[in-house]
């Protein structure tokens, strides 16, 4: 079995992922459906500083969004919260690319695992769930008026 | 067993139903992907087509194309004439009285909303009317398109909607179907083979318990008309829905067949051309069934290539299509069992089933296992199969779906069933 | 005047347009009808197809086909891949800003429901929502399926219709514009080009009233996006519908290009597969657009030739397809200036129209002239062509219409003056 | 031209129309419409002794709904109402024949020259015009509750 989009960055964090598991403290805990097949998040966050302080999540799914939601954690984690905005963004244009565009190591780490991916635009809002969870996480504690309106 | 099977049915036919022919037929069937060859097993969501049906499709528009009803010119003519005869066809094929309640749609979806709508649309009254007080009847294995339209009805109109639940087997539980379906029920719409589960539902029990209410009966044959011989007037339905794709003609057509009286009796759904009787600025009367319901320039030269998908499917007998089936699902189902960790969702036995079969394989996600299954060439289906609520009601996330029709073959559940073996393999490693 | 038009289009093209070798990719066009060839004018009622559009479609299905959306299999993956290349070539072709807002119908009949029910299916004080105090105004002059729609919404809400008349000449009466859309308006849809009477309306000063007063615009592009360049965003209007069938693509798919805040903002119309969220059987939510207003399987490989045909189109440029159509409907109408006894209904000059013109023959019914041309090998539509209002105020039952397309010659029309002479003579005789 | 649909008997009848003319006594009077393209015809039916008196009627058309309008009163003026039906049976049947049927010049005399038309589904409708509201308007007749519904 080639398994050519399963890269071994990914099967790692799928059978390892870092971050994993509600903590405290946090600021805003929010809950993300993928509806076409029923994966979930729930994801946490606490910024202070302008700093992400810590992401902590748990959640089923397939290995491409316990993946990605994994390097996400390692990408976001001690960033200003600026900067891993920044980063969101760019994973997010790589899985909107279709397969066109080469990522860059230097941002995305092992976010790069996923280029094959962006090919499958069946599992591209796999690879976001955890991204899309943080960003919305994110928003609210930056605002605490949407506080809990996910 | 063996691919090349004798079918007696009623001793009328003995030749052999032969698949290589019948792949023959089927470019698409000769791909490969990855370098190996296509083994499409995703047929319950959509099915391919043979060059019979393509050829009379392109036949039909290079040479006999207009717009239909509306002209004197002979192409005019020719197409309307074509139109019509394939309305006679889906009639025969599904042993309608005749083609008056055969309307063709974009597919079943459309089916079902115009059925709700007409109810939505009926004045107070009518014997469509609904309000708060009355019911809808559906079940739990409904997929999507033949449960939404009821909600959204029910929403509009103060209606109830029910459900009959499921069976931790993948069945109908009817223990309570006498208080599911009762005097308030104005609808009962229902899946005759489920798209997720493959359960063929028990028509002839359902029918009966609506017609002691008084309650209309909508089959949805989406899973059905495919694969089996359909009679309309035996299944005593009021409303029969079916849908091209998955049956061997193109996207965009599908068909709501009715009792005439009851189409007639309906106030219309999509207002526009052909659909009319007078126009005035002020308002304006409709035409009968079918024309009532066929509001613009119809789906034409899609009626006319189910038609020929009719034909085809027909020619070579629905009762050997479903026995070569038959013979594939049990060989897939014995090999499943024959499988540690493998889960069948839905009847696990030959019984009162279709050709789509879900499992689980534990500790592999459903998404995982569809895109390790495609590196090797199997297409099967992933996810909840717009079946939502069945994937809640046994507890997973989605299912894997292989489901075959007539031109798969052991061979093909064989390499799915080994397929199996390497996915658990590559991802317990 | 010649057929070999030199077109310049600001100075970017100078190419001739080619009809003959137009005519060599539509196989229909060398038949002969009772012998003798055939002279095609009733492009405005439906367009033949060329070769590369089912070439197009027919390699789609034959290599790539699956349902779309919904699977991780390579032909699901190629299958959505085309779908969706498809819409993004139809927002291309309409100079949409992305492709969000091109929603895939069966035909324009369903577009112009789509919106209908989505205001009917509004909550109260939703923006689309509509009750008794509400106006939707139309003109006289549309086609029954942007007319029956907004009569069938205004009796099922209360709101009142109300529409635009005509002047003696063809044209919006525009005197009254101020009262017939004010602040009670909540929509005004109208038809860009009419199939009737050839006229172009000024969307221009009805999209600045509508402004103005703060309704919705809805443009039937029906029988103006086969023919010239359109752009949505220049024209301004809120939503605009096409129908494939009348500019080269097959029956079976139209095109609702809406505003995309407004498309989110809007309920749906038909529920079902595809066009959910989460569904429970208790309810469920909705996708965004366009998926929300895509209600079960799609018309796939429909809207895969829809894109080929806009490609085909605008391979030759719709700049010269007008061009070459405006010389044709010169020629017809100054031609039938010269005959006795035949009256244009419409417009009588080449202002601000398109290529139907409709006819009146002094003594014989446009029945018997549709029968007595096509005996001639001549196909123009006789009728009220879906918009009886317009018979009405005009005084006929119905009329005798030619409508020219890209692959008609100027030998076509002269052979349909010729024709109109000798029907002149035979029903005289 | 060879006008292969208009038999000489159909162009005779549209152009000299046989009880043309809306004409007193009558029992019943009823209008009816082709809508697919504004066909009208009014048409009045006086039965008594269960023969068919008289049928008188006035409308625009067609040359197929004129003519056939026009064969229709005579063959059903002085008939026995019974009768009259039959020969309208037989005439609606041809006119769904499409092209297939071979028309009894006994039963139909004139009538026989739709049997062309029957191949053009599109003038079906007009051909049956005058047909239908005669059998309306005769059912009317017989059935005195039934007058003025239409
Ligand atoms: C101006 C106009 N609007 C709408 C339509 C309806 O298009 P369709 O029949 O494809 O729905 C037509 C054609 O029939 C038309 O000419
Ligand atoms: C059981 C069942 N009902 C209804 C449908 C809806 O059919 P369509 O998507 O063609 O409208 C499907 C297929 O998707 C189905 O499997």
């Amino acid at each position: 079995m080639s398994q050519s989009m399963y890269q071994e960055i990914i099967l790692d964090h799928y059978k390892h992922p870092h971050h994993k598991g509600l903590r405290d403290p946090y600021d805003v805990e929010v809950h993300h459906v993928n509806p076409t097949c029923g994966d979930e998040v729930t994801l946490r966050v606490h910024v202070a500083d302008g700093v992400v302080q810590d992401v902590s999540y748990d959640g089923q799914g397939c290995s491409i969004s316990q993946a990605s939601t994994s390097v996400m954690t390692d990408l976001v984690i001690g960033k200003q919260v600026d900067e891993a905005l920044r980063t969101s963004e760019a994973f997010l244009e790589l899985m909107q690319s279709r397969g066109q565009l080469e990522p860059d190591e230097d941002v995305l780490e092992d976010g790069i695992a996923f280029a094959g991916v962006s090919r499958y635009p069946a599992r591209v809002k796999c690879a976001l769930l955890g991204w899309m969870a943080w960003k919305d996480a994110t928003a609210q504690a930056a605002d605490p008026t949407r506080r809990g309106t996910s | 067993m063996t691919s090349l099977l004798a079918v007696t049915a009623g001793g009328q036919r003995s030749t052999s139903f032969d698949v290589e022919a019948v792949r023959a037929d089927f470019p698409v069937l000769s791909r490969l992907i990855g370098g190996r060859p296509l083994v499409y097993l995703d047929n319950a969501s959509s099915s391919h087509k043979p060059r019979q049906v393509l050829d009379a499709e392109r036949a039909f528009v290079e040479q006999h194309y207009s717009n239909v009803h509306r002209g004197v010119h002979t192409l005019s003519q020719e197409a309307t004439d074509g139109y019509e005869a394939a309305r006679d066809t889906v009639a025969r094929f599904l042993g309608a009285p005749d083609s008056h309640g055969v309307v063709f749609t974009k597919n079943a979806t459309e089916a079902y909303n115009l059925v709700a709508y007409s109810f939505g649309n009926a004045a107070a009254g009518s014997r469509f009317a609904l309000g708060p007080g009355d019911e809808v009847c559906v079940t739990e294995m409904e997929h999507h398109s033949n449960l939404v339209p009821w909600q959204m009805l029910c929403e509009r109109t103060g209606a109830t909607l029910r459900w009959i639940p499921l069976t931790d087997d993948g069945r109908l539980d009817l223990t309570d179907l006498e208080s599911l379906v009762n005097e308030r029920t104005k609808v009962l719409a229902f899946v005759h083979v489920s798209n997720i589960l493959g359960t063929e539902n028990p028509v002839d029990v359902l029918v009966a318990r609506a017609r002691e209410v008084g309650a209309l009966t909508l089959l949805d044959g989406a899973q059905s008309a495919p694969h089996q011989p359909v009679d309309v007037v035996a299944l005593g339905v009021d409303f029969f829905v079916l849908t091209g794709h998955k049956m061997l003609a193109p996207s965009g057509v599908g068909v709501l067949w009715g009792r005439r009286e009851l189409l007639d009796a309906m106030p219309p759904f999509l207002g526009g051309g052909s659909m009319i009787e007078v126009v005035q600025m002020s308002g304006s009367t409709y035409a009968p069934a079918p024309e009532r319901f066929e509001a613009g320039t119809p789906v034409i030269s899609q009626a006319v290539a189910l038609a020929a998908a009719c034909d085809y499917l027909q020619g070579i007998g629905l009762d050997r299509v479903l026995a070569h089936e038959q013979a594939l699902t049990a060989r897939l189902i014995s090999g499943i069992h024959d499988l540690d960790g493998v889960t069948i969702i839905g009847p696990d036995s030959l019984e009162d089933r279709g050709a789509a079969v879900s499992f689980s394989i534990e500790g592999v996600h459903p998404h995982d296992v569809g895109q390790s299954l495609d590196e090797l060439g199997i297409a099967v289906r992933v996810g909840h199969h717009c079946a939502a609520p069945v994937c809640r009601r046994y507890g997973v996330p989605a299912t894997t779906r292989a489901s075959s029709y007539l031109y798969n073959t052991e061979a093909e559940i064989d390499a799915l069933l080994e397929g199996i073996t390497s996915v658990q393999r590559f991802w317990s490693a």
